[in-house]
């Protein structure tokens, strides 16, 4: 069965929850994922938006965490103290999504600012970024692969990956590891390089397209694992039930 | 018949006079576009109020029009957006041009910021923050600092807690005898409610206490100094239950890029040339429109 | 059809078995004599579990009785009673006799050792017990130490935060979707429920979440671990909308004294001497008297 | 007017409590303290229970805080952070009533364990008391006037006043000042002399009356101020109004 590399993404993001986690998403990518993996192998996880709204089940989640139709459905309505301090402060979450302008080589991840053409330019902001990498038991980056976008050193650090490369908890954070899914590569960090490393090359892409893409030094072997492709049924359910709107193009 | 609510309510007009000054330190809880403030900041922008702070903990559409109309000049936020309909043109252009005193957080510092304003304490531990590029900047601003555990030794940020001299919020409903009902996802409202000096709260409707179910009060009649009446008061954002956003308006909004010229024009075109948030509903949205608005919201509970 | 919340339905027998082991550390949240996890307390007794160590801010009947018959040897308690029908009658003995190790807090500072476990912290700041006797004790304890505000310098009391094993809640109702009604006060049932690794809620009734008002919920399904189906569950005590308790009953308890043979004989006689809370309603309290219990709470609402 | 020494003493509690003034209360004497004033001069003022009861109005209060007849008709319901956290520790209670075993010179409050016949006996302990004396901004505590209740030293200080006779703020409390009301006088703490003293004595009671029945030393001069009496219509209003079993042989 053919599949689009957004597909083949949110497959990959959805694999990484498992039954009965608890997850914190935000609009697009993530939250098909999300929604797939409930759909699939995971009915008992519970999905949570930072404002408050737990479980919508909506067929349209409009244009982003503030939308009305995101919330649709919802089983629970709460507040940030419950999601962002009791359950993620709390160390409740075991996956959460995080949006990013840059990452890096260490796994710092930017959602604040960037140079462009030389100017600064200032976006989102951390929003409850900073706390999911900072606090949940596994955190998941999606983003395009790009050398702009998978640095060396991030231009401003909204949340820290591994800290000199040294394993986090060591230096007092409570996140978990950093899972980077993007439209080439699983990337994740690797002890022993002390820096972020690819686990997996999606089916199709060659290792020097990942390597000329990265905007750090990579060694990658010839016998590199390959990305499982989706199932038939992962894919049936991802078209039938999770809207489009969610990933399509949405790189 | 009198009821109790009546002691406090007054016009948007009446309440900023007196509950807001130049220099205010202002709670919201709005977030990106659901929920804002829109016609108290409408009437701040109106009234001419310079040199405020704002502290929230999601920037949404009140803060960046506020920001963009110049009468804010410091700024304690956790990022925010209006969601994919655009960035926060007017606060991300004056962050960049330093013109705002910008303070930046993770949404759950700023809700620890509030709810330890609640609890009376000076200082709150978190674990968010810590090796960011934001509380290092809140480190030498003396707004935060590290601080250990005194059992575990293990390392936290200690930052400071906040009082705003006044938190603008907008609701779904008050009672007659002035409670407030909030309906859908909280937020952050009870930490910054408690967290502030005085409580302004503009409301779509007030509704006679006897049809209010009492479990439902989210908000006591004690905390809240002033109640203005002020129906779709977060228009253009949405308010769950009872209007979606208008896209149109604020994909507009967003388009101006906050060039100086062009937000300017949008303020005296939809703020300052008219003299109440009425006006401006009048003025801005067709019956059409609005009836549209009301009936996908509610079919969206 | 199936509904969610039958997967988490199970006995109390079942439910204190899985999830209470000897040495287990226990939170609950009854207060003097409303909304007592009696239950659940009976069925900890029943099973003889023992060297248990509890946690609440109001120490209750509940606690009490589980002290009385032995099960229990480690306490924190920001004080209690049975209001003024009686003291805490096993519960001061055993401290005087130092058969528990008592750790006394104020209310407040229970709350905030539960609310710091809820949010991930190892310490929280609180103004409570500043140079009294209950602070110096719990120092030589190491649950509590000073500590100075890093911006103000302003002593505060730093106290270890609480995780504990299992929360016993009794609450009025689950919906079939497994969600949690309080009604009432609320005491510090959330912070506790969140403090806790696992949580057995038992409720006087399931209703179709049809029938059930989404805003109204207080835990959330998620969140519950087990739910026990346990009507008159808080009997002898109260709760809000469903029984007042029983005065008779409580009165005659604390007439015990807690004298050993007269506590041993409470014990055999209500609790281990039946297999279940409803033997033991059954046995108790005439459906005369039960009656009256409903129908007053039910006036007082 | 004849009155009690019980509607006294619930008199000169109420006048403590000032119109909007946010009021802390237990059942009993201090219950009706705070309903008398609400129904006289402070009809804006708000009265709450520690477990998160606001402003019942009921006809019978029943044995206690945790007695359903004493919530009967509250305007709202909320819970121990809001009413014990965002409104006593926040600094917004401007009377808390306390419960006492003991207060003395100092004006610190034991209401956890006393000596009985040489033998310690164990009471309620704090409960909301150390939080209310540690935190609001004026505490009323009421008592019998007895040797044993009005003592130099307590037996256990379950709630501080002035510490080694110093100011409160100053040794960082944030509780403002205690006010004791006697079945015989109101007593305060006395800066210059650095322990409690006598403001006034109730109407009929002799000055020698007052310094035999309190555990430390009392200068008490002749011309000390007599408490005022009850008016009519205050004692009106409290007959009338008041449920008698709130504060009636409740000493």
């Amino acid at each position: 069965m053919k599949y689009s590399k957004e597909e083949l993404m949110v497959v990959t993001g959805a694999r990484e929850i498992k039954d009965y986690d608890k997850v914190l998403v935000g609009i697009g990518l993530p939250m098909a994922c999300a929604i797939l993996a409930k759909l699939t192998h995971a009915p008992h996880s519970v999905i949570f938006f930072e404002n408050g709204v737990v479980d919508p089940k909506s067929t349209d989640y409009g244009v982003g965490l503030a939308d009305l139709k995101a919330w649709s459905g919802a089983s629970y309505y709460t507040g940030t103290l419950e999601v962002m301090g009791y359950m993620l402060h709390g160390g409740k979450f075991d996956v959460g999504f995080v949006g990013v302008l840059e990452v890096d080589m260490y796994g710092n991840v930017n959602s604040t600012i960037v140079e462009v053409n030389g100017k600064p330019r200032h976006f989102t902001g951390s929003g409850g970024g900073n706390d999911i990498v900072s606090l949940a038991r596994k955190i998941i980056v999606i983003t395009r692969h790009e050398k702009r976008k998978i640095k060396e050193k991030v231009f401003y650090v909204t949340s820290p990956g591994y800290i000199g490369g040294r394993d986090r908890r060591e230096v007092g954070l409570r996140g978990g590891d950093i899972v980077v899914i993007t439209d080439m590569a699983v990337l994740k960090f690797n002890k022993n390089k002390g820096k972020m490393d690819v686990v997996s090359i999606h089916p199709g892409i060659k290792i020097e397209e990942v390597i000329n893409n990265t905007g750090f030094p990579l060694e990658i072997p010839s016998d590199v694992p390959t990305t499982p492709e989706p199932t038939e049924h992962e894919l049936k359910v991802l078209r039938e039930k999770v809207p489009a709107t969610l990933y399509s193009k949405s790189l | 018949m009198t009821y109790e609510v009546e002691s406090k309510l007054m016009k948007a007009e009446e309440a900023i006079k007196k509950y807001v000054d130049d220099g205010s330190h202002i709670a919201m809880a709005g977030f990106a576009i659901t929920r804002n403030s829109m016609a108290l900041a409408h009437e701040i922008i109106r009234q001419r109020k310079r040199n405020l702070k704002v502290s929230m903990s999601i920037g949404d559409m009140a803060l960046d029009i506020m920001v963009g109309s110049g009468a804010v000049n410091e700024v304690n936020y956790g990022g925010g957006s209006l969601d994919r309909l655009g960035p926060l043109v007017c606060v991300n252009k004056a962050i960049v041009e330093k013109k705002i005193k910008a303070n930046e957080h993770s949404n759950f510092s700023m809700l620890m910021r509030f709810l330890g304003g609640a609890l009376g304490l000076t200082f709150v531990p978190v674990k968010s923050m810590l090796y960011s590029d934001m509380v290092n900047d809140l480190m030498r601003k003396g707004e935060a600092t590290e601080i250990k555990c005194p059992f575990t030794n293990e390392v936290y940020v200690a930052l400071k807690t906040l009082n705003p001299d006044v938190a603008l919020i907008h609701a779904q409903a008050a009672d007659t005898d002035g409670n407030i009902y909030i309906y859908g996802p909280k937020f952050d409202i009870k930490e910054i409610v408690y967290a502030s000096r005085k409580v302004i709260v503009s409301v779509e409707e007030i509704i006679p206490k006897e049809r209010a179910l009492r479990d439902l009060i989210f908000i006591p009649s004690y905390r809240v100094d002033a109640v203005v009446l002020a129906p779709f008061g977060a228009y253009p954002t949405n308010l769950y239950g009872y209007y979606y956003h208008d896209e149109e308006h604020i994909r507009s909004y967003a388009g101006l890029q906050c060039r100086e010229d062009a937000v300017q024009k949008y303020v005296e075109e939809y703020i300052t040339s008219v003299n109440t948030f009425e006006e401006f509903l009048k003025k801005t949205i067709s019956s059409d429109k609005l009836l549209k608005l009301i009936t996908l919201a509610r079919r969206l509970m």
